[in-house]
């Protein structure tokens, strides 16, 4: 019996349905508190951790050796400037990183499940999605290194800014695609122009308002956009246990839209799931959810401490099902890969990596005028005021910037 | 009043306040089929206050959409469209209903063109139908300007008259920057002369409506108490006190030249809002007229506004709002000095 | 198959569980944007329109003729001064009224499934609730003539104030319920002194974050409150087909709570699915969500007119649907009321309208100095000194308030 | 810097400004069993800033709630609890992030006590890590105060210095009102003299931090802006300018005896803030030194605030905000009148 049926008698009721494993709890269970937000009965998953590939009736998917190949190939390039990032924060280069480390396959298998019509809307770990994108790990740093608060352009890389403010980006997603919809951009086929639109957040956010509200407009307008979770069982110190009850993607059901469920850590059942659900959007039956279940391997940001707030043999347990490994061991039982291709792509990884640092450690930082460009597009008196006052103002101190009296002109905001 | 114009041509109509806006909202969407009209009930209904009323039937459900009951929903699904290349106007209900979108407002809306360093636009405007004395119950008569005008990236306007109604949300949905775009309620069913073949240029600047050479007092209004300021200074006049009056028009940025040419003559200024006097447009008001024409004034600038409580039950409301006795109060203190 | 389960194979699928009858779309149809939110194979029913009594076996409830003459009271009573404050409002005497009728069962059925040391958190349509915790009519009238934000006390009546924000309330009785908890107050049977809460809300009210961040904090704490959604169809002008592709009450099984949909125009079924609801809550069970089935048969407020967005003949066909009648029809046909009993109800009501409109006609309008009363409980100088300087500034006008310069003192905000 | 008592009892100690509020927070627990501390990451890891170091471990995990993601969730169901008796101290994470609850703190935090005409009270305390300054990205050093002071109902205040911290927010959960309580998150690793022994009664009023009875222009700052205000002080002193300062602490209601005493000998002000200067509280300053000291004033009272711009890149931050040279050159210009 499915939960929306909850049996009220008081004598111990059978496990909900979706709920599923015999193991999880009952409804009055979960009433009292017990949690099963990892519960994975229902957990899609093409290729096991073991390498194992089994395909999947309801998302099919030609598994190539190049396919394979390429996948790998991108989850080594993001891992290794991701890594990057970190230690050019440790090295001061960066006044912050956030890692994707652990969460390469849930990025991957996303973003090569969009086509180039696309639209992505990220959270702020997103930079394996940057990546598939096309947007280039430098114009990553910016936001890192404080010199912008964007480095690429939205508009051409179809790639939106990254937002910080939980949720938000959720609901310019499903205003999007409802552009989309107006523009007759949607009913077409996979292999058509038809379009669709993908967002990112994480499971904390789905506790915020603008998720809701998101999937309610996404709902009501039938808009073709893919509500993408990545569960990587945290926010910041947070549990996910702590914030909901049962598995996620169910809460696709009350709003009457599909909702699945995939291994995270697979990168062949993100890809499968989401090209699925892309296609499933553009050809007008979206709205759809997924949740990828997988783990922050790493801090939430180089500013916290998890040693904090959670085991490190967690941990450690989850490297067992590192992204990566299962498709290297996949690739070389199968005799799809051998050690130069592996060493080729090393090499490639920490050439990236390099010009990656390269180019963060020569970042100067902007001129003090830019501070004023941008904010309308249009005329706009007061801002260029306050701008033409400021430079006056700077002049005044000529060479020595530090001390000195300024000449003339006002300082400050007015 | 005084039309913005000031113009009577034959040509010209008289128009209710609603209306007005209904005819830009009208004209906006004909000149270009990306304006899209988006709230709770702007469709069947006309909204609450019909000013959308008859734009879903003759433009469709695509172009007027009846939203789900979410304001942060509106505006963040208007922030998406906007960056599709639409247009859209969201009606907020009343003032007090814009807050569930204030989020999206102040860190999407007012933020994503600077974000983005120019790359996205956002031709977006936020309708609000704000101020009291229509004896409606809580948060049905509030005047919020003061959030909006302190947000940067922002746009902040209001409409006093039919004509400025009918041209300035012309302007505000014509703009590529996002415009809050306030519309005194209490107005809403007053007429004025509207000449629709005239277009008077921007309208997102403030306005002398009326001077002397004699002028003792500058009184300053916008919106919804622009006939209250229009009262005071003909009252003032019987008792031999000239005034000039200024309709700001533009709250944010705001547009002072007006004013401090008037305050050149008359070395005192009286502004008059609604909302609460503690941080609000009219410290702004008084703080900038201070800075730029010190020497010139006789006495500190006199703030008539709303009192420093949450606004209360009608019955009450009379009490809580500037009135033509409060602003000729203020011209006496203004004089007393 | 339940829906959080859709297949994703492109052919036609089997209707999903809980969307009920085949009549109801298949998930690939919901997705296309096909509404089911009226779908009813799932409403639960003790007392058909026809005045037919058939018991539930989920929610058992003693039905006697007292009972069914006390419930059968309420409705009058409230109905009665409900007509009555729509007739004081068309006179000139009410700003405005908000009508409750066709909601009769619905709001009885739960205020009477509360026990005394219950609390609840309503919207601003619940005069039936507020008739349920002894807030006299009388009570109601200040918020709708204008002589304050509210009329009686919340703490005393264990009845929050009116909210008019849509959706806030729920997040003050999630708050309010995690005081329950935390005060111990959780756990007992029934009959215990354990205490629960419930907050009303409309369909439309359903897509504010508000409502989804209250049934994410409820679930997360384990709170005792009851989600009680009045579904009465429309938001305003806006049916909630447009805002919904299902009927609301299966939101609830994506948080991992229960969820029900009872026939919000037979009281038995509202009544004794709230006491369940209720009583699960106070023992520990909570939270729990109820959607009552009803529908909004006058105007959304005396200030709007639903002949420009609906159906006249709609509004009749619910007429035979009519909440009080069918008591009536119930109580004749088991010889439980004689025409004495309901002659002499209908003179209380006549009584008691006559009682509510005199007291509305003699209401007088508070004095301006209470403007300042309230706004903070501690000593505020601001607030202090500018009721000073307004009193002062009124007694310069002497008699003649009209017109005259005051005396002195300062007027306006500062 | 001087403390809020000014002593330096050997009772006193050393500690950071950080360290101060988590004391302050601990002795409230433990004087009040009702008060709670909830928001994000509040519990193990003790808030990204650890003001809430240790105080989950101690007083278990139903005074110190790790609340689910979301501020409106935060803040509406903190209100909820305060009407079940409760005292909640509210954090929220960084300034950028409290405005998805700011419609429960205008709608319901701000108006329940009016509303309910004093059966409710509304001890509950928002905790906001404000300012700039630190290298963060967007959102994360931003001055929201306006926004708060503008809002009847609400009580804003910034702690500056250590003793401060540990004195005002016990103060503020004391308070039977809403406070909302701004920490200068710049300043949280400052470290001051604190004698807990010595209860300095209310904090909530401004406090004259310096003065002489040459001094020919009056500083006022608050929260993150007074180390600044005092490098300025100490700068122009040099310059043979001797300077009051002020800082305001108690943000709303504004208290500015301490300053119109100041502004009758000097006759001159300047008030710095971070927060953009439109419409902020430094024009509420501005104005009302203007209302109440009009003719002692021999300069137009100077504004130093944030741009009116969106909080930039990191790497721009020492540019956008105040700073001792920006300080100074207001004073130049206020002196030049
Ligand atoms: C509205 C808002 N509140 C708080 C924060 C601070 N914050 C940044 S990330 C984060 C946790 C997010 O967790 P999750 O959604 O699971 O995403 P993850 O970081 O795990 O990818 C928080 C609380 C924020 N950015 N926005
Ligand atoms: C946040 C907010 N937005 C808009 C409104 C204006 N408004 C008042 S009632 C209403 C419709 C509510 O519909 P529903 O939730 O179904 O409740 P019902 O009135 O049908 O009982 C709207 C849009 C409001 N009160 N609050
Ligand atoms: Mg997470
Ligand atoms: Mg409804």
């Amino acid at each position: 019996m499915a939960p929306e049926q909850w049996t009220p008698s008081p004598q111990a009721p059978a496990a909900p349905e979706g709920v599923g494993a015999a193991t999880s709890p009952s409804p009055a269970e979960v009433a009292r508190g017990l949690r099963a937000t990892g519960e994975g009965a229902d957990t899609i998953q093409l290729l096991s951790p073991e390498g194992e590939y089994t395909p999947h009736p309801d998302f099919p998917i030609e598994v190539s050796g190049e396919l394979l190949r390429d996948l790998y190939r991108d989850m080594v390039l993001i891992r290794r400037f991701d890594r990057e990032g970190n230690s050019l924060q440790r090295q001061g280069q960066l006044s912050i990183w956030v890692p994707l480390l652990g969460q390469e396959a849930a990025q991957i298998g996303a973003g090569r499940g969009m086509r180039d019509q696309d639209m992505a809307f990220p959270s702020y770990r997103e930079h394996g999605i940057a990546w598939c994108r096309g947007v280039d790990p430098t114009e990553l740093l910016g936001i890192f290194r404080g010199t912008n608060h964007s480095g690429w352009n939205p508009v051409e890389k179809r790639f939106h800014t990254y937002t910080i403010v939980i949720g938000n980006q959720a609901l310019n997603a499903a205003g999007y695609a409802m552009g989309q919809v107006f523009d007759g951009k949607v009913g077409g086929g996979p292999e058509s122009d038809s379009e669709a639109t993908i967002t990112f957040f994480g499971d904390g956010a789905t506790a915020q308002g603008d998720i809701h509200e998101a999937m309610v407009f996404a709902t009501a307008y039938d808009s073709p956009v893919v509500f993408y979770c990545q569960n990587n069982q945290w926010a910041i110190s947070e549990p996910i246990e702590k914030m909901a009850r049962l598995p996620l993607y169910r809460r696709a059901a009350g709003y009457g839209m599909p909702g699945f469920r995939v291994d995270g850590n697979d990168v062949l059942a993100c890809l499968a799931v989401t090209r699925w659900a892309m296609d499933e959007c553009r050809s007008g039956n979206g709205p759809v959810m997924i949740e990828a279940f997988t783990y922050r391997m790493d801090a939430h940001t180089t500013s916290d401490d998890p040693n904090r707030y959670r085991m490190a043999d967690t941990t450690e347990a989850w490297k067992l099902l590192d992204p990566i490994e299962r498709v290297r061991v996949h690739l070389v039982r199968e005799g799809l890969a051998d050690q130069d291709f592996f060493d080729g792509i090393q090499a490639e990884a920490d050439a990236l990596a390099e010009r990656f640092r390269a180019f963060a450690v020569a970042m100067e930082p902007p001129g003090p005028e830019t501070m004023f460009s941008g904010v309308y597009t249009a005329p706009h008196a007061q801002t260029e005021r306050q701008r033409a006052e400021f430079l006056e103002y700077l002049e005044g101190f000529g060479d020595d910037a530090a001390h000195g009296e300024p000449a003339n002109a006002a300082g400050g905001g007015h | 009043m005084s039309t913005a114009t000031g113009t009577t041509a034959t040509s010209s109509q008289s128009v209710t306040l609603a209306k007005a806006l209904n005819m830009g909202l009208r004209a906006a969407m004909e000149a270009d089929d990306k304006v899209l009209v988006m709230g709770e009930d702007v469709g069947k209904l006309g909204g609450v206050f019909r000013i959308t009323d008859a734009l879903q039937k003759d433009f469709g459900e695509h172009r007027v959409l009846d939203t789900p009951l979410a304001e942060s929903g509106i505006i963040g699904t208007a922030v998406g469209l906007a960056l599709r290349g639409y247009r859209p106007v969201c009606e907020i209900q009343f003032d007090g209903f814009v807050f569930p979108g204030f989020d999206q407002i102040i860190s999407q809306v007012a933020k994503l063109t600077y974000r983005s360093r120019g790359a996205y636009q956002m031709p977006l405007t936020i309708r609000i139908p704000y101020g009291g004395g229509i004896g409606a119950v809580e948060h049905h008569a509030e005047s919020p300007e003061a959030f909006f005008c302190h947000i940067a990236g922002l746009r902040v306007v209001a409409c006093a008259n039919p004509a400025d109604a009918y041209w300035m949300i012309q302007e505000a949905i014509a703009c590529p920057d996002p415009v809050v775009f306030f519309e005194p309620k209490r107005r809403y069913w007053e007429k004025g002369e509207l000449d629709t073949s005239v277009d008077p240029g921007t309208t997102f600047s403030s306005v002398l409506r009326s001077s002397s050479n004699n002028s003792a007092v500058t009184l300053i209004g916008f919106g919804a108490t622009m006939p209250t300021v229009f009262a005071a200074a003909a009252a003032a006049a019987e008792d031999g006190i000239a005034c000039d009056v200024v309709d700001l028009r533009s709250l944010s940025p705001l547009d002072l030249g007006p004013v401090l040419e008037s305050v050149q003559h008359t070395g005192r200024a009286v502004v008059v809002s609604e909302a609460p006097g503690e941080v609000s447009l009219a410290s702004e008001v008084a703080a900038r007229i201070t800075e730029e024409a010190f020497y010139s004034l006789a006495a500190p600038v006199q703030r008539v506004t709303g009192f420093d409580v949450p606004y209360p039950p009608s019955k009450l409301e009379e009490e809580y709002l500037p009135d033509l006795d409060k602003v000729l109060h203020a011209v006496d203190r203004s004089l007393a000095y």
